[in-house]
């Protein structure tokens, strides 16, 4: 089987798209969620075997561009292709009551941030992935632009002005590479980044970080977040805490580690990430929008990503990837019901959570919570704790302080929200959540949990993904043979 | 939070960060102006020898990198799709003023021409410098003329989404056969025979895939600048 | 006295210096002026100088345009053609990525007849 | 000859572009950057890219303008 299929087939949706609304209104629908599903299960099937495997388009690498599947990619590739699933399957229930007008073009955005967040995972070639990088910006734009209301379009010009600016930041660096190495495969590049003049190594780097920094909504250059996932929808947001921003996280660091093995840089940017943390959780704490209050939990969930990944061994990018799992699905979580609960209320303030009364949904958003929080038991817990015994292993002590303090602050500000959401209440009008969302939402909760309880499920598998992320050696034959 | 408040916004501060931040750049360019290295388009020029066209950037465009081609072709199919969500199509209405009978009368005669200009510059994309996307756009300005001169001219929405839907699919099929024969997403399955090279039916593939690209940016431009132009006033 | 200006090296220092005047020239319309529309003009005026930069320093002097012309048999003696096959994707990319911005502006101008950044205010708090 | 000309248009287009940025009507402002466009054909073509000089035209200065200017159409019907 070939992975190309994942990119493949959601562009080939896209294109034949118009087509569809010939078979009747709900073609598109359930055209575009077996994809999904078909992608899902490959993936599976793949992980069964996992094998590390190039794909080679056109002409065999180094010269020409390849898709390199392997452990880690694999997680990635199997992580969104479930998220993407679960959140059509939940849009399916949901458009029932409320169905978008254009959805036919709905579904062809999401699929196509479907392909390009996986094609940011598999490339090899840095054009290539600037490529991916501008699909899934401006598939990104639209969704958020997407209800054209006044605030949805500001936040649409605001993404779109930082996204068009971050490209020619990601450009510029590009170009450099090329100018002084000479290719674009990122083996080639790997094998002599290190040995370019000082200065210039310095130049690309930054420039690198500027162009991807905007993108993993690193501090400073994360001032547009909170702005972009209050203007758009809720259900749109779950995408972009969960798949786009892990999406460039992956890369960024793919690209670090293969151009700087030895972590030049690597103390800066784990105060870095920890400082993005703490800056993203004292402004959450006096947030009244749950909308915006959860954008600044993702933000600061990202620095705690970017600090674990910063550290560069095996513990840290093992802590960083359960992270990235737990995040991913307790936002599935929280946005989806988010989502729930502004179609009901018609607000998405913070005092709403007083007049939810709906047993299921509140237990399944603590569980959310926990997780994000790194309570023991959760998911969270444990991508949390490595993160902090690495750091203390590294001598990082100041980093581990300010995350702890950071981890603090969350928690003032969750059990506010748990507060919130558990105090006797006398409205009698019950929520009514539909049986596919209860399955979806249940089907979250219980992996947090299981993998929580039982990290041994996942954890020899992350380790391995963790060194394949981590050798360049092998990544570097592979490519080159 | 502004986009813009958290920056200096005065004119002389503006400059001076700027400035400040352009002359480190320059300086660290100016030291380390690259020299002319060996780099991986000479080993394509080699290579182009025996699977190109006579034009080597089409085939470094359209079949060695041919997977950016594939993404810029969906940039732009979502950026038309946005643009077309954007300006919405129902609320649309007849620009009032008539153009002059001048106008009119130039673009009857110039539209041929232009179209004809386009089509030569896609077909002829492997020979000569040009090809899909700069002919797309020249038939797409065509269209635009007469967009411009007359209010009436409208697109057929039926025949433009089945151009591009035949031609996105087609390229995405064409990778998907390569994948199949010669087990690498768009490889060149059909025969390229290098002695032609220059000739118009040469290169296999790749003027296949540019022509098809040709008709993609060409359907997309025109809906793009149809949607823009046709867009008025909310009543 | 035009001979100076024919070096290759001389050549390499103006394009880097003038492509970087170019960038200079974006970056500080990208921060002082407020009219979206502006903006995007920065950005596209900042996008060409690093497309300038990238062509021109890539580019040989002695050597031909990478496209085999009458009465010519092999490929060698050419400029690089990939920058120029990248170069090409940026642009067309960039160019979509503006027009989307401009399709915005426009919607939102039809709802809240701002056009100015610094008025954009509705999502703050 | 040719370094002197890349010189001469290189100062050209970076004073339009000065022009094109500072300018405060709108309209002005568009019409320079397409005198940047075309600035930025010739050199690209000096730099013996053919491929990419058209493409700068007619996507680069072409197009791109001619959507601000449609956009600028939009933006006056209401001021």
């Amino acid at each position: 089987m070939s992975s190309t299929l994942f990119i493949a087939l959601p562009l080939l949706f896209g294109f034949i798209s118009p087509l569809f609304s010939k078979f009747g209104k709900n073609t598109t629908a359930i055209v575009s969620t077996t994809m999904q599903l078909f992608l899902f299960l490959l993936s599976l099937s793949l992980l069964v075997d996992a094998k590390p495997y190039v794909e080679v388009i056109s002409i065999n690498p180094p010269l020409g561009i390849s898709f390199v599947l392997t452990k880690v990619s694999l997680f990635f590739v199997t992580l969104f292709t479930f998220l993407m699933l679960m959140f059509s399957l939940y849009y399916m229930s949901y458009r029932k009551t409320i169905p978008y007008k254009n959805e036919t073009k709905f579904f062809i955005l999401i699929n196509m941030l479907l392909a390009s967040a996986v094609g940011l995972v598999l490339s090899s070639d840095i054009f290539n992935i600037y490529v991916f990088f501008e699909i899934a910006g401006i598939s990104a734009y639209i969704l958020s632009a997407y209800k054209k209301t006044p605030s949805a379009l500001e936040a649409g010009i605001k993404y779109l002005l930082t996204g068009a600016i971050a490209s020619v930041f990601l450009v510029f660096a590009i170009a450099l590479i090329y100018l002084n190495i000479g290719s674009l495969n990122l083996a080639v590049i790997s094998l002599s980044f290190e040995e370019l003049p000082h200065n210039v190594k310095i130049l690309i780097s930054i420039l690198l970080l500027v162009g991807f920094g905007f993108k993993i909504e690193i501090f400073p250059l994360n001032f547009w977040v909170s702005d972009v996932y209050e203007g758009s929808s809720a259900h749109v947001n779950t995408l972009f805490s969960a798949i786009v921003v892990k999406a460039y996280l992956f890369v960024f660091f793919h690209i670090l580690y293969l151009f700087l093995p030895s972590g030049e840089f690597s103390i800066f940017l784990i105060y870095l990430g920890a400082i993005s943390m703490l800056v993203a959780e004292i402004v959450a704490l006096k947030q009244t929008n749950l909308k915006r209050l959860f954008a600044y939990s993702s933000l600061g969930q990202i620095g705690l990503i970017f600090t674990a990944f910063a550290m560069q061994n095996q513990d840290g990018v093992q802590g960083a990837l359960y992270i990235i799992f737990a995040h991913s699905i307790a936002k599935t979580i929280i946005f989806l019901s988010l989502t729930t609960i502004g179609k009901k209320y018609n607000t998405y303030d913070i005092e709403v959570l007083k007049k939810l009364n709906s047993n299921f949904l509140k237990v399944v958003m603590l569980i959310a919570m926990l997780s994000l929080l790194g309570i023991p038991l959760f998911a969270g817990f444990v991508g949390k704790f490595l993160t902090l015994k690495t750091l203390a292993v590294n001598g990082t002590f100041l980093a581990m302080g300010i995350i702890l303090l950071a981890s603090l602050l969350e928690a003032v500000y969750y059990f506010k929200l748990v507060g919130f959401m558990f105090v006797k209440n006398e409205v009698k009008e019950v929520l009514e959540i539909n049986k596919t969302q209860k399955v979806i939402f249940a089907s979250l909760a219980i992996i947090l949990i299981i993998v929580g309880t039982f990290p041994f499920v996942v954890s020899n598998f992350l380790l391995d993904s963790a060194n394949v992320l981590l050798d360049n050696h092998s990544f570097i034959t592979m490519l080159m043979h | 939070m502004s986009l813009k408040r958290d920056l200096p916004t005065s004119t002389m501060s503006g400059f001076a960060l700027s400035a400040s931040l352009v002359l480190t750049i320059l300086n660290i360019l100016l030291h380390n102006i690259p020299n002319n290295i060996q780099t991986v388009g000479d080993e394509l020029l080699k290579l182009n020898q025996t699977e190109g066209v006579a034009n080597a950037v089409t085939t470094v465009v359209v079949y060695f990198r041919g997977f950016d081609t594939l993404g810029e072709i969906a940039v732009l199919f979502i950026a038309s799709l946005g643009i077309g969500l954007m300006l919405d199509a129902n609320k649309r209405c007849d620009i009032k003023a008539k153009s002059n009978f001048m106008l009119q009368t130039a673009s009857k005669l110039l539209f041929p021409i232009i179209m004809l200009f386009g089509i030569y510059v896609m077909v002829y994309g492997h020979l000569s410098p040009g090809g899909g996307f700069q002919g797309g756009v020249i038939v797409a300005s065509g269209v635009l003329l007469l967009l411009i001169s007359f209010n009436e001219f409208e697109l057929s929405h039926k025949v433009v989404s089945m151009l591009e839907m035949f031609a996105g699919a087609s390229y995405v099929i064409i990778g998907l056969i390569g994948l199949l024969v010669l087990d690498k997403f768009l490889g060149n399955f059909l025969p390229n025979d290098v002695a032609n090279m220059g000739m118009l039916l040469s290169g296999g593939i790749i003027p296949i895939i540019y022509i098809i690209v040709g008709v993609k940016v060409g359907s997309e431009m025109s809906v793009i600048s149809e949607n823009l132009i046709k867009r008025c006033e909310d009543v | 006295m035009f001979e100076f200006f024919n070096q290759s090296e001389v050549i390499k220092i103006i394009i880097i210096v003038g492509s970087m005047s170019l960038f200079l020239v974006g970056l500080f319309g990208l921060l002082t002026q407020k009219h979206i529309i502006k903006t995007f003009i920065s950005i596209a005026i900042m996008e060409s100088s690093v497309f300038l930069l990238f062509i021109g320093l890539s580019y040989k002097q002695t050597f031909l345009a990478p496209i085999l012309a009458d009465g010519q048999q092999n490929f060698s003696q050419m400029n690089d053609p990939v920058p120029q096959a990248m170069i090409l994707t940026a642009i067309v990319i960039g160019m979509a990525v503006l027009a989307l911005g401009v399709s915005f502006t426009i919607e939102y101008y039809k709802l809240t007849s701002k056009t100015n950044i610094d008025e954009m205010t509705s999502l703050r708090n | 000859m040719i370094g002197f000309l890349i010189l001469s248009v290189f100062i050209g287009i970076v004073i339009i572009a000065f022009a094109s940025v500072t300018q405060k009507k709108l309209s002005d402002a568009i019409i320079l950057f397409m005198g940047v466009g075309l600035g930025s054909v010739v050199l690209f073509f000096i730099f013996k890219a053919p491929d990419v000089a058209l493409t700068e035209a007619v996507i680069g200065s072409g197009i791109s303008s001619l959507i601000f200017l449609m956009a600028l159409k939009h933006l006056k019907e209401k001021a």
